[in-house]
Order: structure tokens, then C-alpha cells, then sequence
């Protein structure tokens, strides 16, 4: 096999292993950790999936209503909520656990950057018997920063109009 | 069951059957939801004729939708041939409404226009017999509301006196307001008046539920910070409508514009801009103070949050919660963008507050079912029969401060109103 | 309340309650189809001795078994012990059923044989009197049906006139017919009526829902090309039995046998051999056309198309829909297969066709729910009256063209025998 | 309906509906379990003060506490002012349980402590009329028993004769008894009375439905060897309560020490000091035996492996069913162990018998809905009305050999003591 | 490593991005472009799993009732429907997600085929709030052509007896 | 690409392998070829998962109920229940689906030794309509033996405090 076979596959393994640890650090609340992956001007975005004719179908607009539109800031004052020790909504804790599938890479439009995409599931069990059960699809802008991979940009798309989940305690 | 024994107003305490009993669910279909007026839009959300939106009055799904005339219409979303859906869409614009079915076509006032293979139907149907049902439709400065009973007084005699506490919200300025784009919607296993009744007088909840979503918006502040105990906050409530908070004018501005000051020079800038329209009270003291509100019977929002939301009912048990974010027309992109974001960052399913109220009342719901449990009542009393009509501040029924179960109760017993009256002629028009 | 109000064959229209409502649907069970004759199976899947499958008359679950002496039993598929089910496959053959629990066994006629550790029952049971209820059994021409209502009349009362129709599907040629093996099973939210009363009569959908389908496999073609307006097309109905369609004698067969030749060639073929016995009528011109079917109340075919499928009602607003390819036996290889197939690519879960249908269906059904909805009727009206039984060519009660909703009406009309009927003493036997 | 109609003990049968009808669920709750004793856990799980459980009474969540005086308390866990679960935990050790809605706060004996911001509440609540509903308790050599309903008789009472069954598990020497830490829980859907009713006397499913578990963990050996056919084996039932089992003292021995033999040696050593206590009888012929046990009406075990479980009922045709184990505290660290593994070994959802009879206790509830199929009686005539109350060696009702449907019969006629009962004044004391 | 494992890596890298790309198509209805990546003589089969007694198990029979018995040219008038415009069922449009694991490939009988065989999730989420799940496996031979995989053969089994969805608009 | 990436992706994809085998084996039932896939000492664990507020929680206890605590001896037991043939409640067979996703694996302490962790999806599908899902993560120790990788320990979290299943009639 050529390099140039090799050099792919060992990038898509680099990404898929930096999911894959992500997905590990949201499942364990280290949401510090998490942060630290991104880049200091990350954007994160879950828009809001409508019911619209093919006719009206448009691209996804920033300008609407959304789940999350988030920057570095924004996730740091979310992710302090389980810090206050007051949330008491969530003792004892939920049950989390993203399982990433379908991850694909590219090389991206600047050098050192990449456009990445994945597939997840996140099943959320807690108390007795609550569950919650989400699919949807990731849209990344990969970057390398001395020599290790950070999130620049995720558009996360979930699979559902109106959310079936009582509540979104949890990042894709 | 006899329904006045469920709610005593009087000795203040509530049966727990009222929030998960199948048969008082479907009574509350037929006797509130279908009698009541109901929101179910913003003009902003369809400014050209051909723009429809769909949404649920009780569990029955319409359209709402701009005629050709410019007017608002509202009508079931169920064809007569066969009941099928005729429009499947959240929104958008069209000529006419055709079901997926036999192609019975419907023009956007839900009039019958014709069918496929209309030639069959000649003289076998009355097309202007068989439209489909339209609900009256009013619009209160911007906010749709429609209702199916012929009976019900005028939007405005159903709002009353409230109506000076919506123009709080509404009436900032000439251009009036408009709902940012989209809805933010989600479902859970809760009573839906668990998030009417929140909103309607529920300010001892913030500083207990809300203290770690404060603190996380405000860098460490308390509740008691954003929200001092003042005395001189109060519960108004008239018909049934609910508003509670306080006068310090500048509590949930400040939650909003925390790392996002152009909100707060916004509305700083517009004060005085407001009085002219408002006065003084309404619009230095009470706007921009922590504030929650509910009109009768499941439209809630915060003035100053910028959140409104309905509380659609999906069974005795379960809710889907249905979210926009309100903002003024004259306001600069920036300020727009921040207030939404600000909006979704603490009223969202991923809100750092709706995460905490969204628990509660799914378990308020399942542990009131309990078969011992449901023969203890639930404690409605602070501060009961405190309030009095004749405020010379304020109108409708006022109680002070805000820490109380007053408006619960006026809520419940608007409530009773309507589940004990055979007919809008029994339900008093002004409480 | 009175059922009645519900159905008006009159005025034609329909109370959207039939669609959802939990009472009416138990009625349904007791009283029609606990009553009624079902279809269980055709013969040709249980050919041998010990052979037997698993299906439900209503909602109760029953072995059809072909016991030891050739006959054909259909058992409780229940445990007279403590109610377990006793077979678990889809299928098979077996000289018992043993009960997983506590070993009692069962012959293939659902006696009871004996136990587990049986010694210790003797004197404590007498066995003779505790085996599992057969239900009566009848077969019209391959095509199984059982009954649990001693009171019933015979299969070939229940089915009259009606009976000329079935030949034309179930009598083309000596060998009979087969089912091709095996059954595709699937489960959506709908009453199961939608499905039966759209077979029944509902030629004016195909042109509307099916549009995409008819354009996929025809390569481009419109509905009307292949289901041509014909003014002698018709609606016929016996017993609450009904068929409706077209006497151009090549509609289905050409969608069928759209890339697969063999088809046409077959059926062409046998044009004149299937005349010696139904006569030129049934076999040039009924035969072939565009033509749905249903049996009252919940087996439902498409002659040509070769599906026949039956609609299990699992509940107001579920139904598990299992579908069959039915063939002649005559039939080579080759055009076994490519009816198979083409079946499938048009009524299946995946089929153009039937895609379509299950969604407006499910949307029917949860839409009449509403509140408001429900109290506005549903208009089946069109060519209502127009049936005549003295006609000189069909038998039953005949309406032309096939665009009407005449067999609905007949389908609701005798549903209504059913449920206002005590016993089978009330239903009219002829309809 | 008619409740006496469902159940004939004179002709040893029981209609179907007891294991699937809302009504009779309903009234099961009203009925039954509001008013019997119910086990709630065991004194082992919460040794210290302020030490908690949560579990269920009937479909009641309540909180298992030992309060700072060292008493147990038993309250509903339900938040008096809006009804919100006030702890979530599935055990733990706390000061207070404070309501995360309000913040309530309730002390380890139920009693209302305070709340946030309570200087709003003075002069508005009288606290001492607020607390959380406490249920009797009263522990019967380790078991915590708990019941809602002032008019029944004490647990002694309750339990009468059967007390000398329960010292077999209980009583075996001076240390008692204490439970392994955690539960295992889970949820299928079948009627409660399945597993009560099978534990309280079903000793003929063992040989058929456990002959795989039986081979795998006994090498080969068939159920017959383990649990021999003996004509002295017997049911025994006292106020609905009931134990079926052998003589031989060492079946479920052998079973649990297979691959265990720390477990035999264990027990061995143990009879004669056994006996001491309990006589030859109960500590050599009987404690060892394969037995299985209901205390009347939801909590069963099974004596020797160790079992211990209540079957909490979660809707007419879903069950929890959470399991512990039960040690005497004198064994040794590996004998604790080697009874934990084999214990879930056998019981427990992976086990390999219970996962047998869940599969059959869920087609069993189905089957029985069939709307024919609920017509016809399940049979539990064997050995009926041999039971005999003045056995010499054996407290109670007694019926020798244990292969019959005797402590079954038993256990319906109490539960209709209960369902018919206007009070506990109409409930037989003793049965 | 040796050459032999690297070799064998890279194969199943490619069989890995050929299915990750397959679920894109299909989660965007592009159904040409999902054909383009199969071979003129293609067999499609999705058969009915049915209930049997281990006694009476046999070979999965084709000559039974399947829910796809398919060639390119059925496939291809299957995947028509969207283009006529006028599939009313279609509209609004469904929100698919494929999620494919357990990637296993050998190499085949004929030099240049592979075996391959993987394991999927396909959730569907549709309107307000209808919802599909479907969990298999898949069984394919794939063939090299001009460098680029085909898929030759596959068979789906779908782990369900009575199809818990109100259709199958969707492929494995 | 430098060698120590390229052995590190290499072991990856072998670990990822073992695992996929390890659910193709598992969902057909071959339980005599699983167990080879085993040490000797194998300990294979799945605790209960308790409600515990965040203050009382304290490392996972294996002296407290489990759902699994086996030895290789007591595993051979629990799948010997299928030879028997008197396993009623097993006929028709369970359709079983294990989905293993999110590999990660690094050296163990001694030499030879692996820790990997993988997040699971099981869905079994029994009768006409029997449904059951478990999610959850696994964290292993594999040992190389002879140049093949085997369990030596299994810890399973199956992420549900009640088991919403009727049993366990399966191994993550
Ligand atoms: S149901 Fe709408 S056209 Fe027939
Ligand atoms: S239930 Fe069938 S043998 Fe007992
Ligand atoms: S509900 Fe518990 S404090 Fe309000
Ligand atoms: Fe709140
Ligand atoms: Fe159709
Ligand atoms: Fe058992």
C-alpha cells in the first residue's frame, strides 16, 4: 500500500481516537477536559430541525431559534452549572453514553485544518427508569495545534423536530 | 368525583388528582381548551398572505394561516373526507392546503375548493358545507389567539384588566414586536399546569431550583442578589391571567445581558422612550425586574427574558413544551442575537433554569399518582386571601409581596370556573 | 353511546369516533369479531399431517393445525393452566404442543393429552373437558376461514353472493391455488377499518396517493392510463363483502408484469382456459382490470396484484398488517417469481404503493382524536343510494362507476349489523 | 363485575381477567395493598441513624429511615407542598431530605422540618400538620414490614402461624440474618400475582420449566434427583401465606453448593446448633429442602438459596421485581460469597431459572386478554380441598404431597378476602 | 507490523469508508449516486425473519416472501418515487441516519471480491415526533472495479419478526 | 507516519477485530468459541448501578449484587443451559445484535497486557415483537497469548439502574 493510503487512514484514526476520548470525557461530566479540546474561538451549534415542504427547504440559518449556539465562554458559564454544587437536578447523576460511528475526514480549506464528520447515539438513563435516546450527525472543522487536534466548529445535527427528551443536560 | 372538592380556595390546598387523573384530563379538553381563548402565534410569524404556521389548540392541530385578505384564519388541520392531515409542515407559504389522501384541496381560509377528480363529485356534495371548521381569531398587539366556542366573550373582555400587564411587554415601542425566527419544542412526562402554575406565582422556586443556573450565569451571585426580597413585589392576577415579580426594574435584564452588555444599554437607552408609552411604573419600575406570567389557561413568558411558551397538553401526563423568543422590532441585529442566545443559554431544554423545572414537575406528576398518596392534599396556602382589588397602583387582584400561592390559586380557581360550567353562560366573565 | 348516531348510510357520513375510540373498539372485539368468520390461512400452507401456523382471530392469538386425520383445527393458542401460549413459531410441524411451564400437552386438534409428572393429576382433572376451544373451521376453495360464534351461519351464507367474486381469484384453473411461502408482517398506528374500507372501495385514491408509484413502475405512465376512466366500472357488494373496479381486463396485470414479460404471457395465455369456467365476463374483462377487494370485516385482496392481506387489530389505533402473495399452482417457476416480486415492489411495507397508504392512514387516525375534530362528521356521501341488486350481469348490490363511496357505506352498514346486534339472531344474514 | 364470581376454590378454578383488568388492578391497590402488611427491606440495610432506603408500597414510593432515635420510620416520599419526589437516591445515609423544588426539608422520621425562605411561611402553615404521611412499621426478626392501614392487626397477627416457616430462614442462630448490600431490579410485563402465586406453591413447574437450569448447574442431573418425588412433601398456608417444599433438608443445598461446596460444609456444620433453635424438623428435614415461599401478598424467597424478592406491581400486566440475598450473619467471608454468586447463579435476571419463568409468566398475562380466550377458566383444581389444619408436626393448613395447587387456592381466597372487604372489620383474621 | 497486517488494515479502512460513504448517500436520499456504487448484475435481499422452532430452522429460502428481492433495475424504479414529485408522503421529508459497526471483510472466492460483513442501526424521525428503529446485520460481496469497491451481493437481516414500522422507505 | 503510530493503529485495529468477532460469535450463539477467547482466569463482571447521591458514591463494590460475577468454570455452566435442548423458553432463538463502538486500548501494566474500553449497544428481538435494548461500556484487560489476544478481566456497566429487560439471556 502507498503512503498516501497510510498517511489517510492514520489521520482518520487520529480523529476517530479524538472522538472517541471526547465521547469519554462527556460520559465522565469532565467537562473541563472537554473544553480544552476546542479551539479558544470555537463555535458549537445545534440548530433546531423544522418540518418544512421540499419547496421551502433552505440552508440551516444561525438566525433562528436553536438547542445550542455556543462559544468558548458560553459552554464554560453551561458547564460551571454542575460545578455550584446546587444543581440539584442532577444528584444523583445521569447515566451517559455517546456511542460515535460513521467517522469520516478530510483535509480542510486551510492547511492544518480538517472537515470531519461523524454519526452518534446518546442513550441517557437515570433515576429508576427515565431514558432518553437521541441520534444525529456531527459536522466538525478540525484544527492541529501543536501537533494535537482541536475542535474549531461543530454543527450538530439531531435527528427530531420536536425534542423527545425532558431536557439537553448533554453536549454531542 | 364531585370537582369542588378538588380545590380549596379557602383552606388552601389542592388535590393531587388534578395532575394525572385521566378522566379530569379529558374534561379539561372539552371544558377549558375547548371554551378558552388560546395563543397559537405572532403576526411577525406570518406576514404574507400564503404564510401558515401549524400548531395545537388542546390536542386538536391547526393551521394558522394568512388569507388572501390579509386576515388571520385558523382551522382544524383534518380533512373531512377521511380526517387525514391536510398540511404537515411546521411553516411555510402556499396557495392551498391539499391532503396527501384524494387530493381534497382547501384554500387558506380552509374553505373547500375542489378535489381530484372533482367531475365525480357534481351533485354529490355541498363544497361550502364540508370546509374545514374555523376557530374565531383575535390578535392582542402582535399575539394571535384563537378560540372554537362561539359563547366566549371578545379576547379583549377574556384578558381584561391583565391587558395592562401584556402591554408591558408589547407595547415598548412604535414598530411594536416580533418572535425571532423558529420554535424551540420539546415533550415530557409532566401535568401541564405544573409549568402554568410556575409561571403564574412560583418566585419561591427561583431561589432554591434556579441557584445553580444563577450562579453559573452570573459568575457566583445568588438568586437573593438578582432578586432581592422586596417587599413591594407583588402577585396581580385578573380572569384567571397571572403576573408576579418585582419593581426593582432591572433583575431579569441583568440575568440576560450578563457577558452580553448590549442588551442592557439597549433597553437603558430606551427607558424614558418607554414611559412615554407606559409610564413610569410599568416602565422603569416593573420591566426588567424578575418577572414570570401566565394567561390563562397555558401561555406563559417572562418579561425581560424574552421567552414565551405554551404548554401544549399531550395527555394527563405529559406536555409538549413549546418555546419562541420575543424581541422588539426596532432592535439592532446584535441586540437581537444576544437576546436570543442569552434566551436559549437559561429558558431551553438545554436552558441552564427549564433543565431544573423540567425534573421537578415530571416527578410532582408520577408521585402524586401514588394510591396513599393521593389522599394527601398539597399545600396551596401562603399568604391566602391576601389580596385585594383596589390597588391604586396596579390593576387586578393584588397581593404583596410576591412570595405566595395567591396567584396559584386564582389560576386553580379560574380553573374550577371552567370545569364546573356547563356552558360559557355559567362561567363568570370577570374574576 | 348510541352507535347508531355514529354511522348515517342516508345522509353518508361518518362519526369520526369509529377511528379511535377505546369502548367502540372492545365492542368490536365482542361483538364482531368474535361473531364473524375470519380468514386464517389457505391451505396450501399447512399440507401435511402435523403442519400447523400461528395467527389471531381478533385479538386472540389461535394455532390453524392440520391434524392427524387430514382436517384442519384452529385452537386457542392458550393454556387451559395458567394461559401461557403453548406455540411460539410462526409455523411448523409437530405431533404436540407442550406448554412451556408445566409440560401439559396438546394434540394437534388441541385435546389435552396428559402433563408433565401426570400421575399426580389422576382424579383431579377430567381431561376430556379442559382442552383448548375449537373454533369452527371452513374452507371456501383453498382460503381458510374459522369462526367462534356457534350461532353463525355457514361460510358460504356469511359469504353469499358474494362467492362469484372470489372465483375469479381463487378458481382460474384445476390445480387451484397457492400461497407463496412465508408472510410479511409489519405493525403502524391506525385503526384497522382504514385499511379495510380503503380495499373495499377507494378507487379515488389510487389516482392521488399513488401518483408516485404508478409513474415508478410504469416508467412515466399517469393513473389514468392504466386504470382508465370507464363508466361501467363498478362498486359490488354481498353480505358486506366487497369489490370494486374496473372490466378492461388488463390494468393490473400490466402494472404487475411492468419488467417481468412473463407475467402478461402467463395470464394471456390463459385467457381462454379461465373463460371455460368463469365465462367471458369474469375472465376477459373483471379479471385483470384495476380491482381491490375486501371480505367482511378485516381480509382484504387485490385480484391480479395477487396480494391478500389481513388487518389485525392490535388496539383502537394499531394494526399489525400481515400480507400473503397468492398464486395459481399451475404457475412455472419464473412467474411464480416475478409475481412474487412485483408483489412486493408494489404492496409491501417497502411497496410503492403501499408506503403511501400507511401514512395517511396513521394521520387519519390520530387526527379524528381531536377534541374539536371529533365532533365534525366525515363525508361519505358520494353516488350514496345508487346501488341496485337487480343487475343482469353481477350479483350483489351494484353501483357504476367505481368512483363512490357505495361500498364503504355497505362495509359501515353491515359493521353496524354487528355492533347494534345482541347475537347473531339480530344480524340480517343478507346484506 | 362480580369479584366472588372469579375465583371458585370449591372448583378449584380462576378467571382469566385477575391477571391483566385495570378495574381489578385498581382495586388490588385500593384494596389489597393499602391495607396489608408489605415488606419494605430488612434491618441489615440501614444499621445508623439517618441511614435511608427507597422503595414501594403498592405503587406508593415511600423512604425506608432509621431515625435519630433508632426507630424506623417509613413515609411516603412525596413532597407535600407540590407533590415532587423528595429523594431520589436508591439509599444513603442523610440529616434531611430537602425537596429540590422549594426546598423543603424533612426529617428522618418524615416530620416537616422547614423550607427556603421560611420566615415568608410563618404564621401561614402549621408545620406539625405537614409532614410526610408515615406508614406502620414493625420488623419481625430482621424483616421490615410497613403498612398504611391503621385498622389491621399487628404483623404477628399478620403473619400468625406462618411466623414458625419464617424462624426457618430467620431463626438459625444468635447473630441473625442480614441482607448482601444492593438490589437487583427489573421490569417485564406480566401480572404481579404470577410470581407470588407460583413462589407459593408451584413446586410442579420446577421439573419441567428448570429441567436446563437444573442440568447446567448440577453436571447433568435431572430435577427429579435434586428434588426426589415424596409423598411427605407438602403446602402449608396460614392467613394466605404460604410455603411448599420437601423433607429431605438438602436439594437447595446441593443446588447452591455446586461448584460451592464452602455453602454445604457451611449448613453441615451448622444443623445441630440449628436444631437447638428450631428442632430437629425445621433445622434437619426441612431447612435444605427445594422450597419456595410467599408472604401474602408480594414478597416471596426461597429458603436455602437464599433468595428473598418482592414482585412490585407497576400497571395490571408489568412487574418489578427486585431481589436480595439473605445470609446469616455468622458465615464466613468466602461462604457470603460463594451464596451471592450462586444465588444469581439461579435467581436473578441472568439466572438460570428465573429467566424461564419470567418468559412464561409474560405470555401467560398476555394470552390471557384474548376476548375469547378471557372466557374460558384456568384450571387449579389439583388436590383442592385437601388441606387440613391439625397436622401434628406442621403449623398452619397443610396438604401432603407438595405437587398440587392447594397454597395456590389459598392465596386467591385471601386475596378475596381483601377485594370484597369494605374494611379491614370484613377481613377474616385468620385463614 | 508486517506488510501482511498493513495490507489487511488498509482493506478494511476502505471497506470501512465505503460503507461510511454508502450511509451519507442514503441519509441524503441521493439514491444515484448510492446505485453508482454497485455492480450492473447487483442482488439486493432483505428476506422476513420468521419465528422458527430450532428443529424446523433451515437456510434462508429466496424463494420465500422478503421485504427487497432486488436487481438494479428494480432498485433503480424503487428509487424513482422521489423524483415524480408527487410521493405526498415524502413531504416533509424524513430524517434518516445510518449507523453502521462491526466492520469485518476477507477476501472473497474470485480474486479481486471481498466478503464483507457489518452491523447497523437505522433511526428514522419523521414529522413531530414519529420515530423508527431498526437494528441488523448485512452480508456483502463487493468487487474491485477499476480500482474502486462495488457492491455485488448483499443480504440484510433485519432483527425483527412482525416490522415494527409503518414502512420501509429506507435501505440497509 | 512514524513507526509508533503505525503500531499503535495496528494494535487498535486488532483489539477493534478481536471485539467484532467477539459480537459475531456472541450473537450466533457459539458460546464454546467465545469462552476460547478467554484466559483461563478470566474474571467477567457486571455490576448492579446504583442511584446514589454524588456525596455517598464510592468505587464500584464487588462484594455487593451483581448482575454477572463469573469465573471461565461458572461461564461454561451459564451456556451449557442452551445444550441441554430443555431450555424451553429459547425456542425460537432470541435474534441478538451486539453494536461495539468507541475502541480505545492501551499497554497494561505488565507485559502482554492491554486495557481497552469499548461502548456497546446489545438489541435483542425475540417472538413477534419482543424488544430489548442495553447500552453501556466495558472495560477490559487483554492478555496476548501466543500472538492471540484473550480476555483476562471484563468489568460491564450497563448503563440502567432497573433492568429494562425480562432478563439477561445475553453477554456484553
Ligand atoms: S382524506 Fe383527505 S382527501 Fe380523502
Ligand atoms: S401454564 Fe401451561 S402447563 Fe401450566
Ligand atoms: S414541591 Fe417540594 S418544596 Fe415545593
Ligand atoms: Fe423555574
Ligand atoms: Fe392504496
Ligand atoms: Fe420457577
Amino acid at each position: 500500500m502507498n503512503q498516501k493510503t497510510l498517511d489517510e487512514m492514520a489521520l482518520w484514526y487520529e480523529v476517530n481516537q479524538f472522538y472517541t476520548r471526547e465521547a469519554r470525557l462527556l460520559d465522565a461530566e469532565d467537562y473541563d477536559a472537554w473544553l480544552e479540546t476546542m479551539t479558544e474561538d470555537v463555535s458549537y451549534w445545534m440548530p433546531t430541525r423544522e418540518n418544512l415542504f421540499r419547496r421551502d427547504e433552505a440552508a440551516l440559518d444561525e438566525q433562528r431559534m436553536n438547542f445550542y449556539r455556543e462559544s468558548l465562554t458560553s459552554l464554560r458559564v453551561r458547564t460551571h452549572r454542575l460545578k455550584t454544587g446546587t444543581a440539584w437536578s442532577e444528584n444523583p447523576r445521569t447515566r451517559y453514553r455517546h456511542l460515535i460511528t460513521n467517522v469520516e475526514v478530510e483535509a480542510g480549506d486551510a492547511p492544518g485544518t480538517y472537515r470531519a464528520s461523524s454519526n452518534f447515539l446518546i442513550y441517557r438513563n437515570r433515576l429508576e427508569r427515565d431514558e432518553s435516546w437521541m441520534v444525529g450527525a456531527r459536522e466538525d472543522v478540525l484544527l492541529r495545534v501543536e501537533d494535537k487536534l482541536r475542535l474549531a466548529k461543530r454543527t450538530v445535527l439531531i435527528d427530531q423536530n420536536s425534542l423527545l427528551s425532558k431536557n439537553l443536560n448533554v453536549y454531542a | 368525583m364531585d370537582l369542588s372538592e378538588l380545590i380549596n380556595v379557602k383552606e388552601g390546598w389542592i388535590d393531587r388528582r388534578l395532575f394525572w387523573d385521566q378522566g379530569i384530563y379529558e374534561l379539561e379538553l372539552e371544558r377549558l381548551f375547548a371554551r378558552s381563548w388560546l395563543f397559537v402565534g405572532h403576526e411577525s410569524q406570518i406576514p404574507k398572505p400564503g404564510d401558515f404556521l401549524t400548531t395545537y389548540m388542546g390536542q386538536d392541530n391547526v393551521v394558522v394561516s394568512r388569507h388572501k385578505d390579509g386576515s388571520v384564519r385558523v382551522f382544524l388541520n383534518s380533512c373531512v373526507h377521511r380526517g387525514n392531515r391536510i398540511c404537515f409542515a411546521d411553516r411555510g407559504n402556499t396557495r392551498s392546503f391539499v391532503c396527501n389522501y384524494h387530493g381534497w384541496a382547501y384554500g387558506t381560509d380552509g374553505s373547500l375548493q375542489g378535489m381530484h377528480e372533482d367531475s365525480h363529485y357534481e351533485g354529490w356534495i355541498d363544497k361550502s358545507q364540508w370546509g374545514l371548521k374555523n376557530a374565531r381569531v383575535s390578535s392582542y398587539k402582535g399575539l394571535l389567539f384563537a378560540c372554537f366556542d362561539s359563547d366566549a366573550p371578545s379576547l379583549d373582555d377574556f384578558l381584561g384588566d391583565y391587558r395592562w400587564y401584556l402591554d408591558i411587554v408589547l407595547d415598548q415601542c412604535d414598530e411594536g414586536t416580533e418572535f425571532i425566527g423558529g420554535c424551540v419544542k420539546n415533550m415530557f412526562d409532566a401535568n401541564w399546569k405544573f409549568g402554568a402554575e410556575n409561571f403564574a406565582g412560583d418566585s419561591l422556586h427561583v431561589g432554591w431550583t434556579h441557584n445553580s443556573g444563577t450562579q453559573s450565569i452570573t459568575y457566583g451571585k445568588q438568586v437573593g442578589e438578582v432578586m432581592p426580597v422586596d417587599p413591594q413585589s407583588f402577585h396581580a392576577n385578573a380572569n384567571g391571567h397571572c403576573w408576579e415579580g418585582g419593581l426593582d426594574g432591572i433583575g431579569s435584564i441583568a440575568l440576560l445581558s450578563s457577558d452580553r452588555p448590549c442588551i442592557m444599554e439597549y433597553y437603558q437607552a430606551r427607558r424614558e422612550k418607554m414611559a412615554k408609552r407606559l409610564g413610569e411604573l410599568r416602565a422603569k419600575r416593573i420591566f426588567g425586574s424578575v418577572i414570570s406570567a401566565t394567561v390563562f389557561p397555558n401561555f406563559s413568558f417572562l418579561p425581560g427574558i424574552a421567552t414565551m411558551r405554551a404548554w401544549l397538553p399531550k395527555g394527563p401526563t405529559r406536555i409538549e413544551l413549546r418555546a419562541w423568543t420575543i424581541i422588539n422590532k426596532d432592535m439592532p441585529d446584535d441586540v437581537r442575537e444576544a437576546v436570543r442566545d442569552a434566551c436559549m443559554l437559561s429558558f431551553a431544554p438545554a436552558g441552564l433554569f427549564e433543565m431544573d423545572d423540567g425534573e421537578n414537575w415530571e416527578n410532582a406528576t408520577r408521585s402524586n399518582e401514588g394510591v396513599i398518596t393521593r389522599r394527601g392534599r398539597l399545600h396551596y396556602g401562603l399568604r391566602n386571601g391576601t389580596s385585594r382589588r383596589d390597588d391604586p397602583d396596579l390593576p387586578g387582584n393584588i397581593s404583596r409581596p410576591m412570595y405566595s400561592d395567591v396567584n396559584q390559586l386564582a389560576f386553580y380557581q379560574r380553573w374550577l370556573d371552567f370545569m364546573t360550567a356547563s356552558s360559557w353562560a355559567d362561567i363568570p366573565k370577570s374574576r
